[in-house]
């Protein structure tokens, strides 16, 4: 079970001279949910860009022996690599069974891309399943509620094949009973998959979080089980030592999450 | 040589009357990523002010001084408007905006034509303006020695705006990044007003100058607005700097263009070589916000 | 349920198919290549105590500016004509179409003015695309044109009149001038369509056989207003004189640039063969005073019937109207229809094409004949002079009106120009 | 969804649309239309041909493409140069020069005409030269993410470029254009039944037209192609190469309007620069605007519609036309970016609405 999936060395990423990202080694392993923390500007968005092919980096990105490094946006999505945004982004025009479509074809031939669907593939019904959306099949994915958008985009990730899945705050906006469900889902898909989820929710964290790589100025802090990161030093001061900074990146629209990682909701744990 | 020179200063000059054209446009692009075809109408405007100005004060000398700040007005003023009752509305269709505000030239066109004739109208050059300069061995008009200082005077002015004045900083931070500066308390709404009426306004100053050396008529914007847009594209929208590097490049490349080939020709192979550079630096990377693709 | 449908679903299918094969088919039978064709069949209403034509102007778009003036003519003379009894005791009905200055609309309104309205001919356009968009319409349905612009020549329609100049009225008559005063070498600066072209393929011509020397050839596209560059090479190539074919604004800009340079009228003029009394408003009498334009027509024209026809415009559209050479054209464009009417005594197309042959007019600029094998008229040609007041004056004319000469047979010189048709 | 909306969006009702619209085209309008204003609707479905391109590659891709009159011209003046030959081969024989060259001096002629003697080549050309200059300026563009504003801007100076180059080649009847055509593959284009031959043919490709984009929205591709409109990173994230859908679409709506360009020669009998530049360029798009961008008839409505009350306000009130144009510009977009396509649906959820909130009441 402990395969790794994705083995990133040594990646800096650098903006007119500022590295957002200096120096970040990581493997995502199959059947993990890896949690990525930090505090804001810790480079963890900036990180999943670099992975995808969004921001030019140095270092290694390597996934089934393939050095990543250059190639273009398309290809490592067609790689297996599959990320979702801060904001949840769907067709919003497109129902869902249509938004899934899309994400299970882009192996798909320019010719049978020209003739009308004929039938939803199995896999698509599958995931609708999973999701928790197969009531809305020919729903706009424009007025779906926001954690249904964000569980849309997930499964727009599983029915395109991605075995290495990059969250970004999956449970942005979310209610306590959505964010129980993602959490769910996550390990149920973290079953054949690797899953890393950049999070600022630390209870989400503590819930379900597999393992943790604690970002902060770009580099590694600390990385471990929840507990041994819970525990470090160097994290504590990082947290504490400023604990206005951690949570007040996370958007207004957010709610209110807890303020600091001792709190723990016992809903939610 | 000679020659080269003469194909130099006149490129020069042509590119300071494209940059007194583009750098407004450049300057609303910027701010608010919304393309404003209405901008050549605003020029237009800028033009018959001058006219107006000249027929009140008679004197060619002293109503040009006095229509330059008019002009900024006028143009300000309708762009000013045009940003409150329409633009502001359509903020996050940038397409619909650059649709929406052609009609808006159209109009203005034709509410030219109305009320000053379809035929072009006169305005005077004034006598200290008259005549040429000889620079190493080519003869440039003074009115043109006149549109390429304003043109310096133009960019300095809103460089110095953008850098020393909290106005200026305020539009700075918008253009920067717009969400982080309403976080940070600024009202994006005043600054895009304040940009809007700038950008318009140097759009009317533009118009003032160029009556020294075109044409006062209802289409004169039109004629000015594909290679103001065109030095929008090429300098890479928003960029005071590149803006001006932009159009002194276009101006130089059509003059040596113009010499070698046609006139006709010209225009064409500065699109080619826009395409060409756009090959090189696509500007659609910059624009990407990686957080959200909302 | 589409199980259900499908059978009909086909129907329809087979029953759309089959009505475009019978649709097409039907239209098979028409016309080939070779076969005689019926022109279409006249539907002019002569019966009563009016008769129609049509004025087919620009009056929106660009070319609104000078075509108005040329509507205003056509409907002062057909007032006038009414006012003293009409044509053959009928009087003129006259039906307004905009050419939205676009060839194609031209073309679409001609067609209209034809076969919808029935007018028995139509005045109007101005450039030479509206004329030649408008040349197969007026030829498939046999109607007429009456033209009043001055043009590139080469063109000699059964179905149109040219009442403006052809290019021995203007262009020749305008290099004889320069050749006179001394000209040795010229400068051709023009706007980037078919007359400049052609006109500068004349003079070049006439230069070769005159022992002037042509020292540059420019063209900006229509409404190009930058002329640095080529002032600048007018500048130094130090021309005795330029022959401007320039069009609209970019005259404006032309001169703007010739003058702010220091260039003047006395060091090198400039003859102009598009800028008439309307435009010099807006290019600024400074900056074109002195300079030369020719034409057949001014408004300082001295005689009698021009006083008149200059005090009747007046009267009708404003005491600050200038008239000018394509509205004294159009103008006389309508008397000689009429009277090209009243010789045939009747409206038809064939007879008036049979007719015409001779038919004059005194008109402001003097006697006009009509030719009739070329449909082109006889007119005087005038160089005139700026001035400060903004008219133009006379400074040259021809002896007598000139006999129009579409196709330059009558120059040995131009024996390479031109092709007869 | 109402249930007329469902019925036309079934097999039966598709057809049973279809047949409708051939039964008007081919059956209603020659018996209730002159001759010549047949003609005249036969060139304002010429217009709907290329508002049916901008409605796929602006409505459904998010291109705004305000060059279409580039593609318009290519087919109109690679269809004049046919007719040109054919006219003057019959006149004059093989090789003859046709007779606007003559005009301008021209006395051999041009290497790059002959081709065009040819009825095969000429229709192969207009069928491929747009489609791959389309493809190639597209991949150019669209590969390196030049769009939005950006994209529209260089259409546009595209336009203007293309105007002011063919008004410089007076081997191609310069400003004046080509015009002055007599025959039609063979048929003489001045006879009534011909012309009503060439209104047919136009129609049918014009249905032809509307099912191609038909099946395009309805196929996978024709959802993709809205999904890169709404969010081309997405997309690309997915891993699809979004340049070259982008790129298909553009390159049919290049396809579409050179194809009514070469339609639009021998119906209207001239082609000149004046009817394909910027301007003429930007008010292809104020049809599919006011008909409704994204939706399959939209455009084809809007670019009659405007077409139709271009010729008949413009006689009345020239300078009125010119205000209508300016403020429909403005408030459809402004109000309608649906168009008139979207009226219903805005009423019925208007309906729905007050429907719900009666509801809401009684519960």
């Amino acid at each position: 079970m402990n395969d790794v999936l994705l083995t990133c060395k040594n990646i800096e990423v650098s903006f007119d001279g500022f590295k957002a990202v200096d120096g970040v080694d990581l493997e995502l392993r199959r059947g993990e949910v890896h949690f990525l923390i930090g505090p804001n500007g810790a480079g963890k968005t900036t990180l999943v860009d670099a992975i995808t092919g969004l921001a030019k980096y140095t270092g290694s990105v390597t996934k089934d022996g393939e050095e990543l490094r250059g190639k273009k946006i398309p290809h490592i999505a067609r790689k297996g690599i599959g990320r979702t945004f801060q904001t949840a982004t769907v067709f919003e025009n497109l129902t869902v069974a249509q938004n899934l479509d899309i994400a299970a074809g882009a192996g798909r031939s320019p010719w049978s891309l020209l003739r009308r669907r004929k039938h939803l593939p199995q896999q698509v019904l599958e995931t609708m399943e999973r999701i928790g959306l197969a009531d809305h099949a020919g729903t706009d994915a424009g007025i779906l509620a926001h954690g249904q958008k964000q569980w849309l985009e997930i499964g727009m990730l599983l029915v395109g094949d991605a075995d290495v899945l990059l969250l970004d705050e999956p449970i942005a906006g979310m209610g306590h009973e959505e964010r129980e469900t993602t959490g769910k889902l996550l390990h149920d898909i973290a079953a054949d998959r690797a899953v890393a989820v950049v999070e600022h929710d630390m209870d989400f964290m503590r819930a379900n979080a597999s393992r943790v790589t604690v970002l902060h100025a770009g580099a590694v802090l600390a990385a471990g089980s929840v507990d041994e990161v819970s525990t470090d030093a160097k994290v504590q001061e990082v947290y504490l030592g400023t604990s206005n900074a951690a949570p007040s990146e996370t958007a207004p629209s957010k709610g209110a999450p807890s303020k600091d990682m001792e709190t723990a909701d016992a809903r939610v744990a | 040589m000679d020659m080269l020179v003469g194909q130099l200063l006149t490129g020069l000059s042509t590119g300071s009357i494209l940059l007194l054209a583009a750098l407004g446009l450049s300057l609303t692009y910027g701010q608010m990523g919304v393309i404003n075809m209405a901008h050549g109408e605003f020029i237009m405007a800028g033009c018959y002010t001058a006219y107006v100005t000249q027929q009140v004060i008679g004197d060619a000398g002293v109503s040009l001084l006095i229509a330059l700040p008019i002009g900024f007005l006028v143009g300000g003023l309708m762009g000013f408007i045009l940003e409150a009752l329409l633009i502001r509305r359509l903020y996050h269709r940038p397409l619909d905006t650059l649709l929406v505000t052609f009609g808006v030239g159209l109009i203005l066109q034709q509410v030219a034509r109305d009320s000053f004739g379809a035929q072009a109208v006169n305005v005077s050059v004034p006598e200290f303006l008259r005549g040429g300069v000889d620079i190493l061995g080519t003869t440039l008009p003074k009115t043109r020695l006149f549109i390429m200082a304003l043109a310096i005077v133009a960019v300095t002015a809103v460089t110095l705006v953008l850098r020393f004045t909290p106005a200026g900083r305020r539009i700075r931070a918008v253009v920067g990044n717009r969400d982080l500066a309403e976080t940070a308390g600024i009202s994006t709404r005043k600054v895009d007003a304040a940009t809007f009426f700038i950008g318009s306004g140097l759009a009317g100053i533009a118009g003032v100058a160029l009556t020294l050396i075109g044409s006062t008529s209802p289409t004169t914007g039109q004629s000015y607005l594909v290679d103001a847009f065109l030095v929008v594209v090429a300098g890479g929208m928003g960029r005071i700097k590149g803006a001006v590097i932009a159009a002194v490049a276009l101006g130089t490349l059509q003059a040596v263009f113009e010499t070698n080939s046609t006139a006709s020709l010209a225009k064409v192979g500065v699109f080619i070589v826009i395409v060409v550079f756009l090959q090189l630096r696509p500007q659609g990377l910059f624009t990407l916000r990686t957080r959200s693709l909302a | 349920m589409q199980n259900r449908f499908k059978p009909t679903s086909r129907a329809l299918a087979a029953s759309a198919a089959i009505l475009i094969a019978a649709g097409s088919a039907a239209a098979c039978g028409g016309a080939r290549a070779g076969d005689e064709t019926a022109a279409a069949e006249s539907c002019v209403d002569t019966s009563g105590d009016t008769i129609k034509v049509g004025a087919l102007n620009s009056l929106s778009g660009t070319m609104a500016i000078s075509e108005t003036t040329v509507n205003d003519a056509i409907h002062l003379a057909v007032d006038e004509i009414n006012a003293a009894g009409g044509v053959m005791d009928k009087q003129i009905e006259l039906v307004d179409e905009d050419g939205a200055s676009e060839p194609t609309v031209f073309a679409e309104k001609a067609e209209k003015l034809i076969r919808e309205d029935c007018v028995a001919s139509v005045f109007g356009g101005w450039t030479s695309a509206s004329r030649k968009a408008m040349l197969p319409v007026f030829e498939d349905n046999d109607s007429l044109l009456y033209y009043p612009v001055q043009y590139e020549g080469l063109e000699a329609s059964e179905n149109i009149f040219y009442t403006g100049a052809t290019t021995n009225q203007q262009i020749i008559p305008a290099l004889d001038y320069l050749a006179e005063t001394g000209v040795k070498s010229i400068y051709l600066v023009g706007s980037d369509y078919v007359f400049p072209r052609t006109a500068n393929a004349i003079i070049n011509a006439y230069a070769a056989a005159h022992d002037i020397e042509v020292l540059g050839e420019d063209y900006v596209q229509l409404g190009g207003v930058d002329f640095s560059t080529i002032v600048q090479q007018v500048n130094a190539s130090g021309a005795d004189a330029v022959f401007n074919t320039l069009n609209g604004d970019s005259n404006v800009a032309f001169f703007r640039e010739y003058s702010n340079v220091g260039l003047t009228a006395e060091e090198m003029p400039v003859m102009s063969v598009s800028i008439a009394e309307e435009e010099v408003g807006g290019i600024g009498v400074e900056n074109i005073e002195g300079q030369l334009a020719a034409w057949n027509y001014y408004q300082t024209v001295e005689s009698d019937v021009n006083s008149t026809f200059v005090e009747a415009f007046k009267a009708a559209y404003g005491a600050d109207r200038v008239t000018s050479d394509p509205m004294e054209a159009a103008y006389n464009s309508v008397y000689l229809w009429a009277a090209t009417v009243e010789k045939a005594e009747s409206f038809a197309v064939a007879d008036i094409q049979a007719n015409a042959d001779g038919v004059s007019f005194e008109s402001p600029e003097g006697t006009v004949v009509i030719d009739g094998d070329n449909h082109h008229v006889a007119k005087t040609a005038r160089i005139g002079e700026i001035q400060s007041d903004g008219l133009l004056y006379t400074v040259w004319e021809s002896e007598g009106p000139i006999e129009p000469d579409p196709f330059l047979e009558g120059y040995d010189w131009a024996a390479d120009l031109t092709v007869t048709e | 969804m109402s249930a007329v909306s469902k019925f036309f969006q079934s097999k039966f009702g598709i057809w049973s649309g279809f047949a409708g619209a051939a039964v008007a085209l081919f059956g209603i309008m020659p018996l209730l239309l002159s001759g010549f204003r047949l003609g005249l609707f036969a060139q304002f479905l010429c217009y709907a041909i290329v508002a049916v391109g901008i409605g796929l590659a602006w409505g459904r891709g998010g291109m705004l493409t305000l060059g279409q009159g580039v593609y318009f011209g290519m087919g109109a003046y690679l269809m004049a140069m046919h007719l040109k030959m054919a006219d003057a081969e019959f006149r004059n024989g093989p090789g003859a020069v046709p007779d606007f060259m003559e005009l301008a001096g021209i006395r051999s002629l041009p290497a790059y005409w002959a081709p065009f003697a040819s009825p095969v080549f000429t229709i192969a050309a207009i069928l491929i030269l747009p489609t791959a200059f389309a493809v190639l300026l597209g991949l150019a563009v669209f590969k390196r993410r030049v769009k939005g504003a950006y994209f529209a801007i260089l259409s546009q100076a595209l336009a203007g470029a293309f105007a002011i180059l063919l008004i410089g080649q007076q081997s191609l009847g310069g400003f004046n254009g080509i015009s002055r055509f007599q025959y039609f593959f063979g048929y003489t284009i001045n006879d009534p039944v011909n012309q009503q031959m060439l209104y047919f043919i136009v129609a049918a490709v014009l249905l032809a037209v509307v099912a191609l984009s038909l099946q395009l929205r309805r196929s996978r591709y024709g959802e993709l192609l809205v999904a890169v409109r709404d969010s081309e990173e997405r997309v690309r994230f997915l891993g699809y190469d979004s340049a070259n859908i982008k790129v298909v679409a553009y390159a049919v709506a290049a396809l579409l309007a050179s194809i009514a360009g070469a339609l639009f020669v021998p119906v209207v009998g001239i082609i000149s620069p004046a009817s394909i530049g910027i301007v003429p360029s930007i008010m292809f798009i104020l049809g599919v605007a006011i008909g409704g961008r994204a939706s399959l008839l939209g455009p084809v409505i809007g670019a009659l519609a405007v077409a139709w009350a271009q010729t008949t306000l413009s006689e009345q009130f020239p300078s009125a036309w010119t205000y209508a144009q300016g403020l429909l510009f403005i408030v459809v977009i402004a109000l309608l970016p649906g168009g008139i396509a979207s009226i219903p649906a805005l009423a019925k959820r208007f309906r729905f609405k007050n429907n719900a909130e009666a509801v809401e009441a009684t519960a």
